[in-house]
């Protein structure tokens, strides 16, 4: 993922070009604003979709309101979708749009802040009535109050445009009005030159059932798209050519987190030769893992929805016991609730996969909105001495590579292991080169044979400290294993005081074990020593690594860490950290992962901490690795 | 199957090397006596044969079988033994559990197995009492019972086991008592054979902390008069003569307990038990001990539907048959991809 | 209660200043309206009235009730309406749950509060469907519901709730329709007549994700031929002339729908709705909507017992009585002690 | 608790002193074992009163099987009870007992490691039959096999002159021998010269219903003291006198820590002018708690025996919303599952107290014995940036105070806090100067009175940021709460960024408050500075405090410190172990405390860790700090 583009920077310290060359930009930032009922993600999806098949490199960030649709024309209803796209390496959503198209007063009131000053605002004027004025709690109309003078503003009645180009299909004014954003998403499609082909095919296949409303949608998006060419309006609404970026040769799709989470279970699976057994109750933002491996029955993915969190991992034990990959997936609230049950897998030694989509907490907190402030919570919340190996992927994409990884660990060392992502991760799309499965290493699993004379179902392999697996239904093994202690040999209950120190023992020994097996931590960016690592983990990738580019093409001496292996840490970590004055730690949470190298090397860490629910503006991070640089 | 194994085996082939650590005199010991004989009357295959069970006394029982077993949490076994069937549906699983494990903490678990009958055998050992925590309530404690945690009486009504799976769907409702070894051979094989979630309520006696609670009905002295041991398509009859018997009140909703002799009746004019009857095994639940009413005991409910693993299991083939040749390329390749060259 | 407030409090009294973010169209803002109009009808006083929800859409419904209000977490909400009325057995509490909330994951806690007989309102929002995250089938949804995490259907039973409820010992349980602005009040009102625990299950209509689940028997079209509103002590009839009735099988323990006039019979032929029978009762929902039943609305059981928290009160008083000087000091000295000079 | 006394030590590092001396002992450690159903749980409760009555200081060590009731005669089903006594201050239960009773070969299995070189064993030979010999895995008689030649071996009949002395009462002969351990009582009080009277008392109490099994128990109680008087053994088994400690004066009782626990938390109810409502499941060793407050309804007590942990916890948050003091009280795994609840009483800043008695883990564990491994859950172990005060009990008697304590942070703060207390603390019992509790400061809370003018559920005090608690039942202040992240004002949902950062931000700052309202750390002995500060918290006090003192008596350079605030920690910790060249922590986990000091402070530490189940040994302690200083 980390490619050293040397490229020039938007001055403003953020991962996208000021839009002032009119004709070809290096990157934009486009956000799409309306209500929850105005279908802004599937516009921001078609766009993204659209702009990556040309093969330009983007990042998105979804934001959307807890409500599943909010009354229309409330600020709290106001769902919006960022893309940042261009021709060079995208590493975030971007801090600031240049773009902000705003299908109604409430979604300009929410994001206007946001856009950058000089940056292009399009309002659907149609929208901007009194009533919706009033919801959205204008006084007076920002259309008309100048409010808006430091922005370009395009005012464009969408509403009317859009019921002119569907008239024909004989639609109710509130059936056709729905096609406002498939208008909208024509004049933009014009106005960055994409292509709408695939719009149109995934319209026809959406609405499959529903010919008319393909048709109508279609239309407008035709629509849009001639408006853009046949209106006579320069600058402020010309066309703009967004080149295309220098990405590495291969086939590409667009992938989000949770998709690339899901292929990246299955190919583990295969890899192990195993089939999955996902337990999991729905939870904002981990169902869509639930949803995407429901779908994949074909691959021999059993998934259970079970009526609550504890069940959810208790069937994937007792799967894992039977011979599966047992996976289970929740977010905070959730991975809460199966903390008893991850003790009893820790305590039985067998395999399983943990994924905590992370949202902001504490309790129901910000169920929709991101952070990573599970951290804790994955390394140390459990009772008793229960040591548990913890990974965090960092990238859509890379949430493939960080689930194989997982199911390697929880295998081959007979341990239930925590992967962690979160929210923004989850929803956020980005370009994906398509991995070659056949070149990755297979680590298949074996079950102990039937009829071994001499079976012990606690013996071990002698370096990974991984235990016997045998499986129900094999002759000849029959044994009983549970949460008491267990003698470290037969696995019979123990209450000797010696053999539960030794168990003790072992089971921090497994990680130890486990912390020689892990790669090295590597530097993302930067020398090998100097005045600051800036170390991060997670979904903060994007922005830190933008951040310290930045920093870096200022000139200054710092260098990026990013770590997968939360716990245990990679075993160069501490020689890597000693060669920096200092440690900086950004972190979506309020400094978890810092407390974690301060106890294990006793080194000052320089926390950097955000919590609102939003990813690192990379123009924050930059302003404070110069207070250490 | 264990091809190794052809000889038959017995009950005692089912028992592990492992001290059995109840309390002298605990009803546990003759509910494993005769699961260990009903398992060899099945001829079932110990390498294929899974005991699960929570925490309390009676989920110990694991250790004591001879097959594959899993002593997990208190009150999650039935999301354990759902997993176990969903990764392996030919498993045959017997799930342990107390009326504390069972149906206070484990309470919305063993709705949703019901629920959802997963295939498999639930033995709830009911001692109307907590033994391992040493003596506290249980839902199914009768209401002014003392104990350490309702030192003036419990003020808690009590749930009816059979009842309460019912509502919850169950297919499968039996009961018997620790003590009748007689008939809980036969009991545990019908609850095999049901292939769906098989409920089956056992009368057990904790000597140590609820000692005597169901004398009332299993005294020898009082057993024939106080039980109905129901038997599919014949007329309900108890008493040591069969003198008594249970008919449909006439003109009412209701049954009621007749003396044949003294009322001048034959066992024609008795209910007829028909243990596919959804309602009517609801109606005997109720009533069952009862005042004037004998405990209602054996098979109940007995109404197959298919099985949750299995239809899970369908689904999966189908699927499976539907892309036969699903593998990982395809998946990575699926929807809209583009090149860079 | 709130003296300075003797005006008398009208529906628009209860709604609070919050904006209600249910979808447009959503069944909950008629329940809302009921609500509202039943606290106004029974001149509640928003003081001394809480309201308690877990998590999902209908559990927003404290948010929008100018009373004292506890938004809680998905599925424990009768625990805390439990700690609510023990240490204040005054107020009163109406909880707010969902299929998802009260019958997934909250199954057990629904469980125990009914069996328990605490005194409160519930009010189960049954939509057949998890609204909140988008869409999953839920306990009640029917087998097959395609969903996002059943794509190729569910492959699960659907739990009836009201057999649910009575099997846990449920003594008031109630039915009522989102829409039906007319009885709803009454019917709610009833619920919170009864001291102990009213089950009350609403179907409501979520119009995002599972729009019109209940029309076979809500639409306007067919309710007087698809409903059944029981009333106490009244015989069992429906229809838009009251053409049709429900009356016991002759000879069987069955219930049967006749039609009055192509029967040949008359009111006094049909069952006469007893809400204090529980068996009725339970057969009664068994047979709800069922081939050719109709379904049964309006309060289908109401058998008062004493209520958990007044028993509690109650033990509590006794031993305050018996022992009215207990302080700290003769606590501390209670037992053995020995002086040390 | 911990007093300055001079005395001389016995020279093996343990907590008692040799029993060389015939006549006048300064302190003796008897344990006694037997089957489960030999009651010497009772026993040993008897002999610690009738011992307790005269003034002699000392310290109990229960401990027990996990069984029931486990069949007689099996080693698993062994239980002991070891009483530490003398005629100083008595701070552990000691590390090996001078005198063994065993009343049958499995009790004389388990335990003869334990006992001292030298040490006296009483064995009821009755008991050492064939069978029992056997259950117990003997090959050979032990009393006849040479085995016991380190130790002075008293064989009595003990079986036989039990029976011989009930034989009037005509019970059975089952009955008639369960007065077994009253018989060997009444010999044990001989020996030691203690009273008999308490114990008639108590059997009169006991067993007022069955008059005749109280006359028969007490006729072998009392045949055991004559056959003392009367049977010519000399030496082995004469009569020694143990001398009274020094004391406090004051009026005292003996008390365990789960009774001290209860009287605590009463305590701190009266003070806050709240009554409890305790929300809980049994679980061992915590369930002590739930029958001892069940007994309290006089005092404004209401128990709730929820279905679950969750409803308990659920319940007692419920509670705390409506006006009372919300108690809840688990151990390990059933703190695990109120995990997520935990997280709504810190979103909602209700006052909650959750007691945990520790018991050892992971999963079901060693459910009898104690350990300190839940310390990363109670500090750590949440999802979200979801802070929570955690304080740690450190001794029977000092449980009262630490309640006390922990209703007043709850309270004042609007908390919910944890409060650590452990398997060993619950069972042990100690003879306790009961305080007088008017002299005790009262802690009133204040609701918000009814219809306040522009009320705001979240407004808070300055000082200690805890908010506004306005109850049901108040007219005017009606009012919503909830989990999801909340307006700092209004308590209102607010999605805000800002609003999130705010109240994350705050909920840190209130842990910031009280940590500048507990007291500062002090020394419990030795300087504030020096070579080693030996730092401690919870059970291990008593064996740290005996091993600090004599490393010190040996002119060593260590001081002690034992921590009652885990979390915050107390202002001046930082300064008090700069002091020190080495800091050692001894633990019974695998170093979890110091985890934190080395996060707070960057300070390196000496582990000590013990996760066996047991208390730590004096010698264990004295042979590490010698490593040090
Ligand atoms: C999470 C958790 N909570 C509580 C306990 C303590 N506990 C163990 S068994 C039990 C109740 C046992 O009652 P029951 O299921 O009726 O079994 P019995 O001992 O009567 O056979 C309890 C409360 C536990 N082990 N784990
Ligand atoms: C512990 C936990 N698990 C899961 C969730 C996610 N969740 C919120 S509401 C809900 C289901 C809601 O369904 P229902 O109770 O039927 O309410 P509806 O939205 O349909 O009104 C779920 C699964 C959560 N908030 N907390
Ligand atoms: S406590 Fe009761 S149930 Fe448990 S083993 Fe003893 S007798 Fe049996
Ligand atoms: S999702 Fe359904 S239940 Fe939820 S608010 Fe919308 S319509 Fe109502
Ligand atoms: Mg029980
Ligand atoms: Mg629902």
């Amino acid at each position: 993922m980390a490619t050293n583009l040397a490229q020039s920077q938007a001055s403003d310290g953020s991962d996208q070009i000021a839009s002032s060359v009119d004709s070809e930009l290096e990157s934009v930032v486009i956000r799409f604003a309306g209500d929850s009922g105005d279908g802004m993600q599937l516009t921001g999806t078609q766009f993204t979709h659209s702009t990556a098949l040309m093969g330009t490199d983007l990042a998105t960030f979804p934001d959307f309101p807890a409500e599943i649709r909010a009354p229309a024309g409330t600020t709290f209803g106001v769902s919006a979708y960022q893309i940042n796209f261009g021709a060079r390496k995208v590493m975030t959503a971007g801090d600031e749009p240049d773009v902000l198209v705003a299908m109604n007063p409430a979604a300009l009131k929410v994001n206007l802040d946001a856009l950058k000053p000089g940056g292009t605002v399009v309002v659907d004027t149609g929208s901007f009535g009194a009533r919706n004025l009033t919801k959205a709690g204008y006084d007076e109309n920002p259309l008309e109050s100048g409010d808006l003078s430091p922005f370009n503003v395009i005012e464009l009645d969408i509403s009317k445009m859009t019921l002119e180009s569907v008239k024909e299909f004989g639609l109710s004014n509130k059936e056709a009005l729905r096609s406002k954003n498939m208008w909208t998403l024509g004049l933009m499609l014009w106005m960055y030159g994409r292509q709408r082909s695939s719009v149109v095919d995934w319209l026809r296949g959406k609405f499959a059932k529903r010919p008319e409303v393909a048709d109508a949608n279609i239309a407008a998006l035709n629509a849009g798209h001639a408006f853009g060419e046949t209106a006579e309006l320069s600058g402020d609404l010309g066309q703009r050519t967004v080149g295309k970026a220098e990405v590495q040769p291969g086939v590409y799709r667009t992938i989000t987190g949770a998709e690339s989470l899901a292929l990246g279970l299955v190919a583990g699976s295969k890899l192990a030769d195993l089939n999955i057994m996902l337990g999991s109750y729905p939870i904002t933002p981990a169902s869509t893992l639930l949803h995407q491996l429901a779908n994949l029955k074909q691959h021999g993915v059993v998934t259970f929805q079970a009526e609550d969190e504890i069940a959810a991992i208790c069937a994937a034990i007792g799967a894992s016991f039977a011979g599966s990959l047992g996976v289970t997936s929740s977010s905070g609230p959730g991975i809460a609730l199966k903390t008893e049950a991850i003790g009893l897998a820790i305590s039985t030694e067998l395999p399983l996969v943990i994924v905590n989509s992370q949202r902001g907490g504490p309790s129901t907190g910000l169920p929709t909105k991101t952070e990573q402030s599970d951290l804790y919570q994955a390394v140390y919340g459990r009772n008793g001495d229960a040591p548990i190996p913890v990974i965090a992927a960092s990238a859509p994409g890379e949430c493939f590579f960080a689930a194989i990884e997982a199911v390697r660990i929880a295998t081959k060392y007979m341990t239930p292991m925590i992967l962690l992502t979160d929210g923004y991760l989850a929803n956020a799309a980005e370009p994906w080169p398509i991995p070659d499965f056949d070149t990755l290493e297979p680590f298949p699993v074996s079950f102990v044979e039937a009829n071994q004379e001499d079976f012990r179902a606690f013996r071990r392999d002698e370096t990974t400290l991984g235990r016997n697996w045998a499986i129900p239904g094999t002759p000849g093994l029959e044994h009983r294993i549970g949460g008491i202690e267990k003698d470290y040999d037969s696995g019979n209950i123990s209450y000797a005081a010696d053999n539960h120190q030794r168990m003790t023992d072992l089971r921090a020994a497994k990680i130890e074990a486990l912390g020689r097996d892990i790669p090295e931590q590597g530097i993302e960016q930067g020398d090998a020593t100097g005045k600051v690592a800036v170390v991060g983990w997670g979904s903060t990738y994007g922005p830190i690594y933008r951040a310290v580019e930045m920093a870096r093409a200022e000139g200054l001496e710092v260098s990026q860490i990013h770590v997968r292996h939360i716990w245990p840490l990679p075993s160069n970590m501490e020689e890597l950290l000693s060669g920096f004055d200092h440690v900086m730690v950004p972190e979506m949470n309020n400094g978890q992962f810092a407390t974690i190298l301060r106890d294990q090397f006793l080194i000052d860490t320089f926390n950097v901490n955000q919590v609102n629910g939003q990813p690192f503006k990379v123009s924050d991070l930059v302003a404070r690795i110069k207070e250490l640089a | 199957m264990n091809e190794l194994s052809p000889k038959k085996l017995t009950a005692k082939d089912f028992a592990t090397d492992q001290e059995v650590r109840w309390c002298p005199g605990c009803g546990d010991y003759a509910i494993l006596k005769a699961v260990q004989k009903t398992l060899a009357d099945i001829e079932a295959d110990p390498a294929n044969t899974v005991f699960i069970s929570g925490i309390g006394c009676s989920s110990r029982f694991p250790y004591y079988m001879a097959t594959y077993g899993f002593h997990t949490i208190h009150g999650r076994a039935p999301a354990f033994a759902t997993g176990v069937k969903l990764a392996n549906p030919d498993l045959d699983v017997w799930l342990v559990t107390g009326d504390g494990d069972g149906l206070s903490i484990g309470g919305n678990h063993m709705l949703h197995v019901l629920r959802r009958n997963l295939d498999l055998q639930i033995l709830l050992f009911n001692n109307e009492i907590y033994g391992l925590t040493k003596g506290q309530y249980s839902p199914t404690s009768r209401p002014g019972t003392r104990s350490p945690s309702s030192p003036t009486g419990s003020v808690e009504s009590s749930l009816n086991p059979a009842a309460f799976a019912l509502g919850s769907g169950a297919r499968f409702i039996a009961r018997t008592i620790d003590t009748d070894q007689k008939r809980m051979p036969g009991v545990l094989a019908r609850a095999h054979a049901h292939k769906g979630a098989s409920f089956v309520e056992i009368f057990q006696n904790c000597i140590v902390f609820n000692d005597a609670i169901f004398a009332d009905f299993t005294d020898k002295a009082v057993a024939a008069d106080r039980q109905i041991f129901l038997e599919h398509g014949q007329p309900v009859t108890f008493g040591k003569e069969s003198q008594f018997g249970i008919r449909r009140t006439p003109g009412d909703l209701t049954l009621e307990v007749v003396n044949l002799e003294e009322q001048g009746l034959t066992t024609d004019d008795l209910l007829v038990h028909d243990e596919t009857d959804h309602l009517l095994a609801t109606m005997l639940v109720n009533v069952s001990g009862t005042e004037g009413f004998p405990v209602v005991l054996g098979v109940i409910c007995c109404n197959p539907g298919e099985s949750y693993d299995t239809q899970v299991s369908t689904q999966v083939e189908a699927a499976q048959e539907a892309k036969p040749n699903a593998d990982m390329k395809e998946l990575l390749y699926a929807g809209s991809t583009w090149e860079v060259s």
